[in-house]
């Protein structure tokens, strides 16, 4: 081509600063406050007229003294580490699947009935083959959390697949791109608010399935010490690993959304 | 809860009951429904199924039901103060120490993985045939499991023992049939027992004595019929929860049924409090609670007397 | 300057690009549209065609079938003497809705096939700014796609679609959202890289006048069902300087397009 | 405007009749077909290796035992009906709130938090907090489903509402639509691909909670059979459960999925 | 024809549109981009304004700003002398981009606005009829965007604004995918409801011919930053036939707009 190029505005840098609005973080921090403050304030009242509930200061005590004694960074330490593997290895897992099932036919035809099938079976039914095939050592439960994150995320990556616009597919395919470069460099960043939305829900997942992970054969872990606290109708420890599991679970999802906010950054949107 | 006057004047006393669904806990259930004792005595009951014995007990807290069963891993409940034990009901004779073959004794566990449901007769077996042994539970490594888990886990060998009881034993064995036993309930007798037992919530106890008199009535029957007519229980019970009269028979089979003169014999001579004395030191041992309590303060022997009165 | 027969199949074995009877239908409803009827075209190597016809007639279809992204019903496509099964980097697209992948910025994009191509990343570099600075994106390099206007996404598009160097070019309506003075800046750019560098040029458009400027042949399409009405040959001299577009050739020309184009029921 | 109007081509009967694919529905379900007998293969295998599993034939005579004394029905009924409605009132609560949440920053902030926490707290951890606030009828155990669903769907919602295309609702705007047609008029229909993923994925968690909902003093149902049979150990019943469930929730899953294909049949999409 | 005064400011309380000083910027990477800058633009009722301008000069955002799809930065747009805090349907818009809604029919489409105003079905259901057919879709009626050719999509997006029946008709490149004779059909009937119906345009273009074929004013922008370079009364007069478009006026004006837009630097 010559040299001879098409003139465009330059940007043009101006006195005054650019103006950001100050606020919508900071706005949406404060309202989670005051909504997680609410919230406290609601369980405290219902604990205090008369329902059988440990009040957030009981909690509270239970949770330092179960820090104090070190059972509470031990079970912490397990279940993360279980939900981390679980989650992780699930959600790496469910993109290639959910773009094999969503590109190839065969691939659809033979993973989908099984995928739908699991998704609905409550993981405690799965327990005893879980731990036939697999012992009682850590396996079966990484495998138990897996699974959970892994079908979550699945369906919604598979979504993600089929909804790509097919234009988009088209440029690459023009461009000289095959199907594994179509795949890695269309397909996923093109699907990323569906496989966000699918690692959201497997991380929720993940967690959830903890408990029933650890009814198998655990010696700690937050599941382990709930289940534990049920048998032995100690309310307090039960709610210190509720809230436990919830904040652990609120900072994994945060750090998923600030991925998102930097993954979908790209599309046009509110 | 609906007052009204009591017994057979009309009147009809609405009681909800819950239960587990295997024979200690629903065989007077059956016969009651069965028999009409429940209409008899003018009580309209609605039954409850649950799948353990904590459950019902935060359920008579709340007052969604009056009555209900436990099994002897949950006595602590009752003992602390969350509710009533009205009656008496059978002896556990289902609960064993069990080891793969080539574990010979108590002592041989030492250091092995042993498979144990927390909380229930399985983890007081263990806890007891550990003790007799003069080991704790920290001389193996113990592996708090659900109780399908520890089929699975026994037949396919994952595990070296387990704190487990019949009929689920009875699987395992089919696929390891020399499995070992090392203890079983007759081993303690003269320390502690293993009773099950009807509850009753605190309020009802307190404030509706004759709704509790109306259900003991219908207990005490149900008590009486069971003892002389075994191959109808079953049969009534396996009806009721719809399950195989063979399996029903076969949880039967571990269980001591006690007769209704055997019952007031043992709540008047105090054999009761003795047994659950026994059993409150085993609580406090295992740390589920905090003192000794006295038994007289839950177990309500005194109302189950005058029932049948 | 590119001479073309009237008689398409004679030449088949030296066409770049060979059309031969082709039919594409959708489904419409229940019923069965017809977009492209009995197309057959030609396009020897380093020619340059432009197609015209009116909104509807089948010209991005046809473009698509070459391109190899939809299958004719009937007939079959050959580049190269082979037969066409799918795309391939050696035919740029332009597509006529631009394309752009969102979530890359605009060197991004331009850089893309070159990625495809395994070429060194510094190498990929130095071309992708060159096509940036050609469509006079340098400014906005590091922008998405989201922050260009229409026409600077359309250059993005063309900046992308040349980077890969492809011996043919499909072009659909390449310079349609562009302003007077940049649109015949492209065209002077697109006639040069076209002559010195040997491409063949399949480029469509609504505009009669850069039909004719810009082509050796120009290809009427009309509606109902969509087919080849008519093809004209441009007889004038390249380079086409702005003598030529003054030259009364090019008026009579331009005249004879436009006639093809919208009286196609009278000349029937 | 004058009457003159613009010509355009018009569709042409034509002799041949449209070329259908014969086929990617039929192949999809000879697949699937493939698949499942394929997966019962595994499982006979596994069972007869000596694994500790009924095999088909022998869940199969359970299956038609219960069906004949009439529980499998009672059970199914039983269940169908709470997850139903635990199901379809979750989803249909995901929607507007979803739509809220991505729409207000507001109602972000305040429901943000309580979403994603209650989302890692397992349902079994629920229960003792349910029976005190809702008692031991109908009511908890189609909340504890409710709760499933509408979590699973909510985070799905809120991705597809903050994910609509914005040129789209600005033309919507310009048109002289207000909030309330905005979201019935378009972003509902432009996140119904998110939002059907999240009833999919729903759905799935709304099957897979059954089995802890009727923990909660159930006489009837397809979790407390499963749950009975545990105490007694009868795989097959249990199998017969599992099986029944899975394929309930499969063939929810397929009218979710026709549901989908008449809804998103605009999508531009492989 | 309408008649304008060269100072906007005198004229405010008549103008239909009034906009005021304003400046707007965009946050690109670390720098501020300045889109537009210090505009001011006053369009008397029922008259018809052009905009000319090179790609990327801020045309599309200035249309945004009065649509009240965006805020100025600093500045205010007023219509009818009130100011604009949002859209409205008496300001109808034709995207660049078309924005079809994809999961509706042409018709469905069309419809849209006139549900939101809460028209009768009947009657709805005419109105779409008569705009589908004025742009010559009746045969795609049914048809869903996706099966649309450009053009077409681009038809449909007309139809859709004018069914509204807005008072002011806020135009961005509406015929710029569409072939000659379409858009002379087009432009024609758009300056017969003009003149009929008493509409106020603004409609941006990128063809120097159609902007003073339609426009009483056509407004010049320039770049670096995005402002109004100059503004040239048209003074033809209506209706402006195929003798006007031929006319040395006309042909004086072309070229006195063209040299506005392509040698402003030159002009400074
Ligand atoms: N996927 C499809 N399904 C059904 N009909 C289609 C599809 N794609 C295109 N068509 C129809 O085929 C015809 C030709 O479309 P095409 O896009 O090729 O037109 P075009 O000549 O490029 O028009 P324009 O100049 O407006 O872009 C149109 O009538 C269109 O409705
Ligand atoms: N959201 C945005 N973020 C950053 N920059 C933007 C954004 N929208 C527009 N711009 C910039 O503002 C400038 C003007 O854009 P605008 O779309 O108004 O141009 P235009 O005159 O309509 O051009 P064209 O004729 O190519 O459509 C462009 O340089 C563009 O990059
Ligand atoms: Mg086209
Ligand atoms: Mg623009």
């Amino acid at each position: 081509m010559t040299a001879s190029t098409v003139s465009t505005p330059t940007p043009t840098k101006n006195g005054s600063p650019p103006r950001r609005r100050p606020g919508k973080r900071t706005t949406l921090l404060l309202l989670n406050t005051v909504s997680v403050v609410g919230g406290i304030g609601i369980w405290w009242v219902l604990a205090l007229s008369g329902l059988q509930l440990p009040t957030p200061p009981e909690v509270l005590v239970k949770g330092i003294e179960l820090w104090s004694d070190g059972t509470l960074m031990e079970d912490l330490t397990a279940s993360l580490g279980r939900v981390l593997a679980g989650f992780l290895l699930g959600s790496a897992a469910a993109v290639p699947v959910g773009f094999l099932m969503g590109w190839y036919t065969p691939a659809r035809g033979l993973f989908e009935p099984w995928i739908q099938f699991f998704r609905t079976i409550p993981p405690l039914a799965l327990l005893p083959l879980v731990l036939v095939l697999m012992g009682i050592g850590e396996l079966p439960k990484v495998f138990v959390i897996f699974l959970a994150a892994f079908l979550a995320c699945v369906i919604s990556t598979y979504q993600g697949v089929v909804s790509v616009d097919r234009t988009l597919i088209n440029a690459a395919r023009v461009l000289g791109a095959k199907d594994g470069t179509i795949f890695l460099r269309v397909v996923v960043p093109a699907s990323s608010p569906f496989i966000l939305v699918g690692m959201r829900v497997g991380l929720g997942s993940a967690w959830a399935t903890l408990v029933a992970a650890e009814l198998l054969a655990a010696q700690a872990g937050l599941g382990f010490r709930m289940q534990q606290a049920q048998t032995y109708y100690d309310l307090a420890t039960i709610f210190v690993s509720i809230v436990v599991i919830g904040i652990l679970g609120l900072a994994m999802d945060r750090l998923l959304l600030l991925a998102e906010t930097r993954l979908t950054g790209w599309q046009e949107r509110r | 809860s609906s007052g009204g006057a009591a017994g057979e004047d009309g009147d009809t006393i609405e009681v909800t009951f819950g239960y587990i669904p295997d024979f200690n806990g629903t065989s007077l259930l059956a016969i009651a429904e069965d028999q009409g004792l429940w209409d008899k005595h003018g009580v309209d009951a609605t039954t409850s199924s649950f799948t353990n014995g904590p459950l019902q007990i935060q359920a008579l807290g709340t007052g969604d039901l009056d009555f209900g069963y436990i099994g002897p891993g949950a006595f602590w409940l009752p003992a602390s103060g969350q509710a009533k034990l009205v009656a008496m009901n059978t002896l556990g004779r289902a609960d064993r120490v069990v080891a793969q073959p080539g574990i010979e004794s108590v002592e041989d566990l030492a250091g092995k993985t042993v498979a144990v449901p927390e909380g229930t007769s399985g983890d007081m077996i263990l806890t007891l045939a550990l003790e007799e042994a003069g080991m704790t539970k920290e001389d193996v490594e113990l592996v708090p499991m659900e109780p399908p888990a520890i089929v699975a886990a026994l037949s396919s060998g994952q595990v070296d023992a387990a704190g487990f009881w019949y009929p689920s034993l009875a699987t395992v064995k089919e696929q390891v049939p020399d499995l070992v036993e090392l203890a079983d309930n007759t081993d303690f007798e003269e320390t502690v027992a293993f009773p099950t037992a009807f509850v009753a919530g605190n309020d009802v106890v307190a404030d509706d004595a004759e709704k509790v008199d109306a259900v003991l009535k219908v207990l005490r029957e149900a008590i009486a019929y069971r003892a002389e007519n075994m191959d109808e229980t079953i049969e009534l019970t396996a009806d009721f929860n719809n399950l195989d009269v063979a399996d029903v028979e076969a949880d039967a089979a571990n269980v001591e049924v006690l007769d209704l003169a055997e019952l007031d014999k043992i709540t008047e001579d105090g054999t009761v409090d003795t047994w659950l004395s026994g059993m409150n030191e085993y609580f406090v041992q295992a740390g589920t609670l905090d003192a000794p309590v006295d038994p007289a303060e839950y177990y309500t022997g005194d109302l189950f007397l005058k029932a049948g009165e | 300057m590119t001479t073309t027969q009237d008689t398409p199949r004679t030449m088949t074995d030296t066409a770049k690009i060979s059309v031969r009877d082709t039919r594409k239908t959708f489904a419409l409803q229940d019923e069965e549209f017809v977009a492209l009827d009995g197309v057959s075209l030609d396009v020897a190597d380093n020619e340059f065609v432009t197609v015209v016809g009116p909104s509807g007639c089948g010209k991005s279809t046809l473009m698509n079938i070459v391109a190899g992204l939809e299958t004719p019903t009937s007939g079959e496509v050959l580049v190269d003497g082979k037969g066409v099964t799918g795309p391939g980097p050696e035919r740029g697209v332009i597509f006529q809705q631009y394309a752009l992948f969102p979530w890359l910025t605009v060197r991004k994009n331009v850089e893309f096939g070159l990625k495809v191509a395994g070429l060194p990343a510094a190498e990929r570099r130095e071309r992708a700014e060159h096509y940036v600075r050609l469509v006079g994106l340098e400014q906005f390099a590091d922008a998405l796609p989201k922050t260009l206007s229409g026409g600077m996404k359309q250059r993005c598009a063309i900046a992308r679609a040349y980077a890969v160097n492809p011996s043919i070019l499909l072009m659909d309506e390449p310079f349609g959202a562009l302003d007077a003075l940049t649109r015949v800046r492209l065209q002077e750019q697109l006639l040069d890289t076209w002559s010195t560098e040997k491409r063949t040029v399949l480029f469509i458009t609504h505009d009669v006048d850069e039909a004719v400027f810009l082509a050796g042949r120009v290809v009427v399409m009309a509606a109902r069902p969509g087919r080849i009405h008519e093809v004209i040959d441009v007889d004038l001299p390249y380079p086409r300087t702005e003598d030529v577009r003054l030259s009364p050739a090019f008026g009579e020309l331009r005249n004879r397009v436009w006639r093809a184009v919208y009286h196609q029921t009278a000349d029937h």
